[in-house]
């Protein structure tokens, strides 16, 4: 094993699928020579060559759809948008096609590809660079949407979903690129879509998150311990499907939910979670399940970031209150 | 033959157009030869008048509230009948949704896409037709599949093209500079094909760009390029066999302007007395390429057109048993609105779709 | 006052600010000579000249983009794109610069024009021409989102987007633009964006719906009333911002609420309004907040629709299981 | 003077560069006189020298630490000064994010661009330059805002052009197409400038496009356009002068490819050694736009470079004391996330911020 961050984890798993699979390819804007403006695909090129590992054009609609010309012909791209903020123009081709080949063509086409996103803020970033469009893919039929939380998962998902037949949309925590390192085995292993994953067992409230703010949540955890507060912490890792078992076995023993997520609020993924928990255990609330998010406006520019990320200090008191209800 | 001295004649940016036969069917061209057989071009000409009759029978079965809609291709046949005997089964198909001849010639059953118009997607799988994708919908969109797809095959070291379709509306989307511009770097061997007939709907050409065709476009990207006479047979036999030819040769892409005439409605919810005059429809009817091949023909002595209404009656018979076919199609199931979604229907999926049957089993009567 | 339809009342609204205020300009794909797909700007051109009324080229970023462009200066554009499905080629400009040109320019800039977009199924079409995209617009901070169910609304509404300072959304629910018709007065008057409307009190159940799904929800309750249910229906009207305090107000007296939308489940409109209700009116609970709404697929072509809309018959059935609860 | 003859005579098809100035500031171009006084070259040259003074010290705030991130400017300055001097205070500037000395012309103060790459909206509101935009991070999306901006003036009867910035990456985007033939369609007085550095970050210009030049993309759209040597003051002056009359007189578009090289890094967290030469950037170290208009005012006996050194001290005073106003802005307030978003704060978001207000109410110690 080895001890990686993030971007190592992704890189990884990358080079181990172009290694294996010649059907796989990875471009996108600054990916080749450069490596990628955070890196992740660094020194690729140079081991499987530019016909694989290549630069494109700066157009994200055209690096999307071309994608899909490509994996209907049984190829696997793997393309990058450099940032969340610019998948947007990309959005007629994810909407319209790349969820939706298959159903339309009645499963004579298939769209094995991956679109990789490094999104979410706290990175000091200009604007359209810190941005979490995770329900927009959520709400498109025919996509799947991961987020990984650990260089683990990292890889595991990353190579589980360029092995998906189908496409996914796989989301980055930029925030968290090297902030966490952990032993990751070199060889091939998948996590597999679909799955969420209990972080820390317990009894008094479930925490549902993921990405960034898993780390997030961790520390306000630590907080809460010492008031003897014991959190279920759950790593949704996966946006669509969401994993209802997960979900209702742990709100259905701790009979409080709490979501944390940095996207906007109203029509945001926090809402569809609160949803499924009305679902699944709507008889054993005991309080409403609640939901911390971004707000419903632009995310601001570094100096007025600190008002909008979600700290530790205010998870607390969401956990708090929800436990004191 | 249409080669590359021809192309250098005939440059984009000195608005010369290609074209092979005036419009009676009489060969314009000097030291010009046809490249196919007689036989050929006869079963091209009777190819022609099988699309053109099919038109006709689809916009009459929707009339009669048997299809929600079709586009008709009325005036645009001489471009699919062409292009389908220039694309070859290795080939891919990347259309937009006014290609009838060409889907037929690539394997599409006319079932199908009356089965389409009908409104059930199982009329776009085109089972007898490899590599030939869906009608594309979303306007221009395609292009970027037949770049993304050329790449592939010349990644794969397949000797195929790629021939994507667009019409003159197509045009202005942002999808279609990307397309183009991505096949040029990319050397991507795609034979881009816009139909220009005049109009997007009601909305003429003059409204959708200024540039003095739409084959000079090609300029932005060095993507060679020509425009040609979209209702004369030949010429588009010509410049398809050619850009086929060095797609694959050179490995890189090529657009054709095939000027044309939309001669019917947009679709059949269209009106085009809206938006158009009748001396502009009866200019056009005089270049139709049905007739222009006709008169070549019958000049030629290769066709006797007193055997055209036998030949078009059995045309009509055989339509109608296709359509037949559409019709006794198996009914639409539940299980069709979920199980294409994915390879491996998700829980989630399952379980909507278990809920849905659930009630059904409740509201006995089912589906209304 | 007038008997009008949607598409005349909506035509209406068009006509008199076109009149009113010469910064108004309507356009799109084949609003011109045509007066649209669905004639809605029928006559305009003639009445308002070419320069006001016109073809715009085919390219939906293109007509969102200059329109923005037009609104900065203190224009008020009204585009039109032609189906819903072919907004996803604007998402670029609405996501990153409509909804956010005031607040990048803290209000140097700020943005009045209006999208107008024929939405949602039931009309017999081609893929792409029956989607709801509510949700994508809703979770996207700088936009208001509306939806008319009447003709009267859709006139005061559409007048109201229009005179709005802010960008508006106009979603507008196809299936019923020739369906209902009613009394409309010909002058002037406003709906106030983010106020829903009671249309028939009761007492033990709320529905919340808007567009075409009203249509649906009246006529389930014809049903339950039979059965003796009073449904309380809710026209939501305004998708963002949401009027809270009727939904409060309606849910804390019944106890129970049914969400009728047409979109996709996952991430849709139906899950944020559950989130409101946990939100506002948790302990009045006495059964979940339920949604019914599309399926997470495709929008099936017309001869599978009739899986995918949903009917009063299963309006009807949720309102049952819900009171029985 | 540029004039409808220069334009003919440098067509972009042919690839031939309008350029007055050689590498060492010699006048090339026969019976060439500047339309400028020397009293204006000579400020011109000083504004050159400012921007770059800026520049450096920009960089070096960002490294210690004080400013988040900064695009530098260098090398293409002669674009930006000679754009300013061209637009009017009635034209629109719609930038993409590297035009520095033309936003200072237009109105902006330095202290807003060195708050706005501290972190703060604020410094993007340019409240001293009326029709100018903030800038513009997803590329090329601009220029459909300068397009529809410009139909705004021409229906208001405005005598004012619109300026629109955006790079040769940018020209691979959907929206440069849209953008251009809108522009055109429309009749639009838009000047479109593209300032080809050479480099979209590390992808260089030959995996951007295959066109033989950027000016040539005019051609797809019918707009009239140059290819200019966009490191020669006086070229780039001629041109932009020439283009802001033509679309003022005949209200049309127009596009310049100014051609030109990013001699810095992309933004100051790229390293361009990673993907360039050192011998790329020595040739075009040698076109040095500064450099090139200060060996004319030498030549003329205009400049002294003896007064350099004084000059730029003063200068790095007054960018010293622009950057501590930006330091001293007004502390970023929670009611700046919030009340700009709309013109009227809607309920939902009073709420969202009342119960973040009483958050931080209960977690004294505020924000951390
Ligand atoms: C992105 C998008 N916008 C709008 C439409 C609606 N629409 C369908 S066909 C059409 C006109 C197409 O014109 P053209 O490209 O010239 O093809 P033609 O119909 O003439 O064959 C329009 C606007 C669409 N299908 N897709
Ligand atoms: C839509 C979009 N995609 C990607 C980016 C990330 N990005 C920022 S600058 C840049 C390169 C721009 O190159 P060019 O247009 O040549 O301008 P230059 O930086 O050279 O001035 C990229 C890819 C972006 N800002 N917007
Ligand atoms: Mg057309
Ligand atoms: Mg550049």
């Amino acid at each position: 094993m080895k001890v990686m961050n993030l971007v190592q984890a992704i890189n990884d798993a990358l080079d181990l699928k172009l290694r294996e699979d010649r059907g796989v390819l990875v471009y996108g804007e600054d990916v080749g020579v450069e490596g990628g403006v955070f890196r992740v695909t660094e020194g690729l090129q140079v081991k499987h060559g530019a016909e694989r590992v290549f630069d494109s054009p700066l157009a994200e609609s055209g690096i999307v759809g071309t994608a899909l010309g490509m994996a209907i012909t049984g190829m696997k791209p793997v393309v990058e948008m450099q940032f969340d903020g610019f998948v947007y123009p990309a959005m007629n081709q994810i909407l319209s096609h790349v969820g939706r080949f298959r159903n339309r063509t009645r499963g004579k086409y298939s769209v094995p590809m991956v679109i990789r996103i490094p999104y979410g803020g706290g990175i000091n970033a200009l604007e359209h660079h810190s941005e979490s469009p995770e329900a927009y893919f959520g709400h498109t039929p025919g996509l799947k949407v991961v987020i990984p939380s650990t260089p683990y998962d990292a890889k595991g998902l990353l190579i589980a979903a360029i092995e998906d037949p189908d496409p996914v949309i796989y989301l980055e925590p930029k925030r968290i690129y090297r902030a966490i390192k952990q032993e990751v085995p070199e060889e091939k292993f998948t996590i597999p879509i679909g799955k969420a994953k209990i972080l820390s067992p317990g009894e008094h409230i479930t925490v549902i998150a993921y990405g960034a703010m898993i780390r997030e949540v961790q520390r306000a955890m630590v907080m809460a311990r010492e008031k003897g507060i014991q959190v279920e912490l759950i790593d949704l890792r996966t946006i669509w499907p969401i994993d209802r078992d997960t979900i209702r076995q742990s709100v259905q023993k701790t009979g409080r939910a709490l979501i944390v997520t940095e996207a906007p609020k109203s029509y945001g993924p926090a809402a569809e979670l609160i949803s499924c928990i009305n679902e699944e255990a709507f008889l054993s609330l005991e309080a409403p399940p609640t939901r911390l998010t971004g707000f419903d406006t632009v995310i601001p520019l570094p100096l007025g970031e600190k008002y909008y990320v979600i700290t530790p200090d205010r998870i607390l008191a969401e956990i708090e209150k929800l436990v004191n209800y | 033959m249409f080669d590359h001295k021809t192309l250098n004649k005939y440059k984009a940016i000195e608005n010369k157009m290609y074209q092979v036969l005036d419009n009676e069917g009489k060969v314009i061209l000097k030291d010009w030869k046809p490249d196919l057989s007689n036989a050929e071009i006869v079963q091209a000409y009777k190819d022609l008048l099988f699309e053109r009759t099919v038109d006709l029978m689809a916009v009459s079965y929707q009339r009669q509230g048997r299809m929600f809609t079709y586009p008709p291709n009325l005036g645009q046949e001489a471009i699919h009948i062409a292009a389908g005997k220039v694309i070859r089964m290795e080939d891919w198909l990347v259309p937009a949704f006014r290609e009838l001849g060409a889907w037929l010639a690539k394997g599409v059953s006319l079932w199908e896409i009356f089965l389409y118009f009908k409104g059930n997607e199982e009329g776009s799988k085109f089972i007898n037709a490899p590599r030939m994708l869906p009608i594309a919908v979303p306007i221009a969109s395609q292009l970027l599949h037949a770049t993304g797809i050329a790449y592939a095959m010349k990644y794969n070291k397949e000797n195929s093209a790629v021939f994507g379709f667009v019409g003159d509306g197509g045009t202005s989307e942002g999808d279609f500079h990307e397309a183009l511009n991505f096949a040029a770097v990319w050397n991507a061997p795609v034979v881009f094909v816009i139909q220009n007939n005049q109009f997007a709907i009601s909305v003429p050409l003059k409204m959708q760009t200024k540039s003095i065709n739409l084959a000079v476009k090609g300029l932005a990207y060095d993507v060679p390029s020509v425009l040609v006479d979209g209702n004369d047979f030949f010429a588009m036999h010509d410049v398809l066999s050619y850009a086929r030819k060095q797609a694959l040769e050179s490995g890189t892409p090529f657009l054709i302007e095939a000027r044309t005439y939309r001669q019917g409605a947009h679709t059949t919810s269209d009106d085009p007395t809206r938006y158009r005059s009748k001396e502009e429809e009866e200019e056009w009817a005089l270049k139709d390429p049905v007739q222009r091949l006709k008169g070549y023909l019958v000049r030629q002595g290769l066709w006797n057109p007193g055997q055209e209404d036998e030949l078009i009656a059995g045309f009509k018979k055989a339509i109608d048993a296709e359509f037949e076919k559409a019709e006794n199609f198996r009914e639409y199931e539940l299980d069709s609105v979920f199980d294409y979604m994915y390879h491996d229907l998700p829980d989630e999926l399952k379980k909507q779709k278990n809920e849905y049957q659930n009630y059904l089993k409740l509201a006995k009567g089912g589906v209304k």
